[in-house]
């Protein structure tokens, strides 16, 4: 019976970490093919967030033993990339990196001109 | 009975505990520096007496060396961390000149570069001489910048620069010998040196030598000397002159007699010697800026002493630790005198101190200091040149004699007029007193010359087991 | 010209030592080592001086990491010098970054994201700096690792809040603690066995937390050592500003 | 020759390049950078060659503090090497 679940838990591990390897090819094509640094910003870590996140949650399928580590793994990822990311995002606003030029919205502007 | 390790123990434990004194009273750490380097001094001499008995080991951590490590203390270790302890302590009351923030911190800097100098000597195991090394070092690149004006900057950064190469080189040498013999511990390299590849058995010899070489003030790499000394705090260019160098001169000795006992070797040893000999007094003949002079003066004894390991003979290598001894004294005493005149005359210009030492609290210690740094015959420093000489004219190096005999004379001139123009007649009026924090250490220092020079029976008893050492003992 | 002399020189350098280090071996089997002597009572060992570490290191000292068996009981002598260097590198950067009456550079906050992320991750980051010192006897890692993850835990409130500024005096008086534990441990063991820096408590049993006799002490005691100094550099460094 | 072999050798190669990198850049916030990516594969080697005890140490200070305290010297004097 329990060999079973084992089983299954590895089938569904595997299908996870497909999941995340696929989008992690799509935030490295992602980071080829957009325009400007605020684009390819945004595919190189919420793309890449998604990707790891799911290649962790699969290893720890896979091999329940490892499933509390990759859990903290995955927290920190949730808690750093995202902070690392604005924080490099407003640097190269603040430094005078324009946005491309097909750009709509520039919430970031708008909200200095209230201060 | 004293155990070496207490000579490392305690300052650390003062050093570790001056900041929480710190925070109370300012002063008080300054005293408490003075009473760790007394009672370093005070310990030092009771294992002097003890290694005079027989040679000192302490195992630290219980396991038998080479598993762990020994401080290895004989007559000649004993009597080099006496010497640097006493100077530093002297140096220690002279510290309470220096008024510039932040006071704890220095204090600190300065009891760890005691502690530092003093390890070099008493270790036993070559990883823990790095160790050693590094820690003197690196307090004294703090020290070297204390000033924090752009002379002290510059000498600092050439300090690290070269301080830093010094050190990776040694750094090699340990590991090609550990790669070799798998052992740290130096009798233990002794006993087993020959079995290296003698390829690796010369550049772990020269990495270590070259490392050495910088703290030694050897002759290509002492481009540091002069703008660190010169830049440095007036205590701290006296503590350079008598802690790091003789620390790494003996370091030297160590390498040279206790690990690799070479013999075919040892003319290299005497060129490099007579090279720094001869660069150091030169320059130092030309120096206007009296510290600089003492610096390159101080390069130049630093040359004769490497030159006394180099001749190798039991006379010459007693000379050189004499004049160690007479070199740490002396180099003390005037360079704290320095600090006065430069302080009384309000410039570092040799020029500008006419008769700025006409007053005898301060001019008869300074007379004695530069008459021993002379090698003059009642004082401690004639007893090293001579022996040093005694031990060239045995061993039949007749030209480097002469050329040591021709650099002598030109220090003496240049003492000689240095001494002229402090005691000449004149602006009477612009005469100081100097206040106890500068005499006290002053009198100290030369009372010992004087008596080490006028009655040197028991510097020789301890120095007649150089043979011992010279065989590779400790 | 100077630079072409400066790479040929290099290049000399390199294949001199080059030549020295490839009598280095790698890889090879303990048992051809050299055996090691003992100078003190005379004897040669049957066994090399790696050989004997890893054969009865966990008798010796009850860590189960022989690399903090070696680091911190057999060598201990040689960490307390590397804690001291530590320590006056912090002091020297320290006396040479003083300035009386600091003047801080009008700084723009950094966003909320940052802010509210570092004040999460602080604990996280301390607790695992902790973590890394007191498992040192047990698993990789130790207090300078240790004490690196705990200063950069304090690296990231200082980017992350411009005004941020550790008290220097805690700084120093808890490094000065931290070395005092290290020396006094060292003096309570020359005062029981006779020997500086003896392993006097009791090893316990291996693998388990409270092992090894004193050596998780002296690792509390270098991680909160290389923690606040190191901490206290960047402090300094970042204090500078007009 | 092994995967280990061509990783580590690969590694070092890397190394060699960020550390002239570091060497030869005029702009010395590009060189520390190349001076912290070299820490960092320097430490992916020591892991490699079963030191993690030093890998750890060598992530955490040569790739974070040293860099950090390198650009904090730089930006209190200048960003161009002259």
């Amino acid at each position: 019976m329990t060999a079973v679940v084992y089983i299954i838990l590895e089938i569904i591990g595997y299908i996870f970490i497909s999941i995340g390897t696929f989008f992690l090819l799509l935030a490295s094509i992602g980071l080829i093919r957009m325009p400007d640094v605020y684009n390819r910003m945004q595919t190189a870590t919420k793309a890449t967030t998604l990707g790891a996140l799911s290649v962790l949650v699969g290893i720890g399928l896979i091999d329940l033993w490892w499933l509390p580590k990759s859990l903290i793994l995955a927290i920190f990822i949730v808690l750093t990339a995202p902070i690392g990311a604005s924080a490099l995002a407003r640097a190269s606003y603040k430094h005078g990196v324009k946005l491309w030029k097909g750009s709509v919205v520039d919430k970031y502007k708008d909200e200095k001109e209230e201060d | 009975m004293i155990r070496p390790v207490l000579l490392i123990a305690l300052p650390l434990f003062f050093a570790f505990l001056s900041p929480i004194i710190g925070i109370w009273s300012k002063k008080g750490v300054r005293y408490l520096i003075i009473f760790a380097t007394a009672l370093n001094a005070t310990l030092a001499g009771i294992l002097l007496l003890e290694a005079l008995q027989k040679p000192v080991f302490d195992i630290i951590g219980g396991f038998q060396p080479p598993l762990g490590i020994v401080l290895m203390v004989g007559p000649l270790g004993a009597i080099i961390a006496f010497i640097i302890n006493l100077v530093a302590f002297a140096i220690s009351i002279y510290n309470l000149k220096v008024e510039k923030e932040p006071i704890v911190r220095y204090s600190m800097l300065y009891l760890l570069l005691v502690m530092g100098s003093t390890g070099m000597v008493l270790t036993g195991d070559l990883f823990n001489l790095f160790v050693f090394l590094e820690v003197t070092s690196i307090a004294s690149y703090g020290l070297a910048a204390y000033n924090k004006d752009k002379k002290g900057y510059l000498g600092a950064m050439k300090y690290v620069i070269i301080g830093s190469i010094g050190s990776t080189f040694v750094l090699l040498g340990i590991a090609l010998i550990y790669s070799q013999l798998r052992t740290l511990n130096m009798l233990d390299i002794a006993a087993r040196i020959g079995t290296m590849d003698p390829y690796v058995k010369i550049m772990a010899f020269t990495s270590l030598f070259l490392g050495f070489g910088v703290e030694a003030e050897m002759f290509p790499l002492n481009t540091w000397v002069p703008d660190a000394y010169d830049g440095a705090p007036h205590p701290i260019s006296a503590a350079f002159a008598s802690l790091p160098a003789k620390a790494g001169v003996f370091a030297l000795a160590r390498v040279i007699f206790t690990m690799f006992s070479f013999t075919n070797f040892l003319w290299f040893v005497v060129v490099m010697g007579l090279l720094t000999v001869f660069f150091g007094e030169i320059v130092a003949y030309t120096q206007k800026d009296l510290k600089r002079m003492l610096a390159y003066s101080s390069i130049g004894q630093m040359g004769m002493i490497i030159m006394g390991l180099g001749i190798g003979t039991t006379l010459a290598v007693e000379g050189a630790f004499y004049q160690m001894i007479a070199h740490a004294l002396g180099k003390a005493l005037l360079f704290i005198a320095a600090g006065f005149l430069i302080y009384a005359a309000r410039s570092g210009k040799i020029e500008d101190m006419k008769g700025m030492a006409r007053n005898p609290l301060i001019g008869i210690p300074l007379l004695i200091g530069a008459l021993s740094i002379m090698g003059m015959p009642p004082f401690a420093g004639f007893y090293g040149k001579f022996f040093i000489l005694m031990g060239g004219f045995s061993q039949g190096y007749y030209a480097i004699i002469a050329l040591f005999l021709a650099a002598s004379i030109v220090e003496v001139a240049y003492y000689a007029r240095f001494i002229k123009i402090v005691f000449e007649r004149g602006n009477e009026s612009k005469v100081i007193r100097p206040d106890a924090a500068t005499y006290v250490p002053l009198i100290i220092l030369a009372i010992i010359i004087v008596v080490i020079g006028v009655y040197p029976k028991p510097i020789l008893t301890v120095l007649q087991h150089v043979g011992t050492f010279i065989a590779g003992g400790a | 010209m100077k630079k072409a002399l400066a790479i040929v020189l290099a290049i000399l350098i390199f294949i001199v030592f080059a030549l020295a280090f490839v009598k280095i071996p790698f890889g090879e089997k303990m048992s051809t080592y050299p055996h090691y002597y003992n100078p003190i009572t005379n004897q040669t060992s049957n066994m090399s001086l790696p050989q004997h570490y890893l054969t009865y290191g966990k008798n010796d000292t009850g860590a189960t990491n022989m690399v903090t068996a070696i680091v911190v009981d057999y060598r201990g002598f040689d960490t307390l010098g590397e804690v001291t260097v530590l320590f006056l590198a912090s002091t020297g950067v320290g006396s040479l970054m003083y300035v009386e009456n600091k003047v801080k550079k009008k700084v723009r906050r950094s966003n909320a994201v940052v802010e509210t992320g570092s004040k999460l991750l602080f604990g996280f980051i301390i607790l695992f700096g902790a973590y890394i010192f007191i498992h040192g006897h047990l698993t990789p890692g130790g207090g300078f690792p240790g004490g690196a993850v705990i200063a950069s835990a304090f690296l990231l409130l200082y980017l992350a809040y411009p005004k941020f500024h550790a008290k220097h005096e805690k700084l120093s008086v808890s490094e000065s603690i931290a070395g005092l534990t290290f020396v006094i441990v060292g003096l309570i063991g020359l005062i029981i066995a006779g020997y500086f820096l003896y392993n006097f408590l009791p090893f316990g049993l291996p693998t388990y937390l409270f092992s090894a006799g004193v050596i998780p002490l002296i690792y509390v005691a270098i991680g909160v050592k290389v923690g606040s100094e190191l901490t206290a550099i960047v402090d300094s460094m970042m204090g500078v500003r007009e | 020759m092994d995967l280990f072999t061509i990783v580590s050798i690969i590694l070092i190669i890397i190394t060699v390049i960020t550390a002239i990198i570091a060497a030869e850049m005029k702009d010395l916030l590009s060189a520390a950078i190349a001076l912290g990516i070299m820490s960092l594969i320097v430490s992916i080697l020591f892991y490699m060659l079963q030191a993690p005890d030093v890998a750890i140490t060598e992530a955490a200070i040569g790739a974070a503090l040293s860099m950090a305290v390198v650009i904090f010297a730089i930006r209190s004097t200048e960003r161009w090497e002259k």
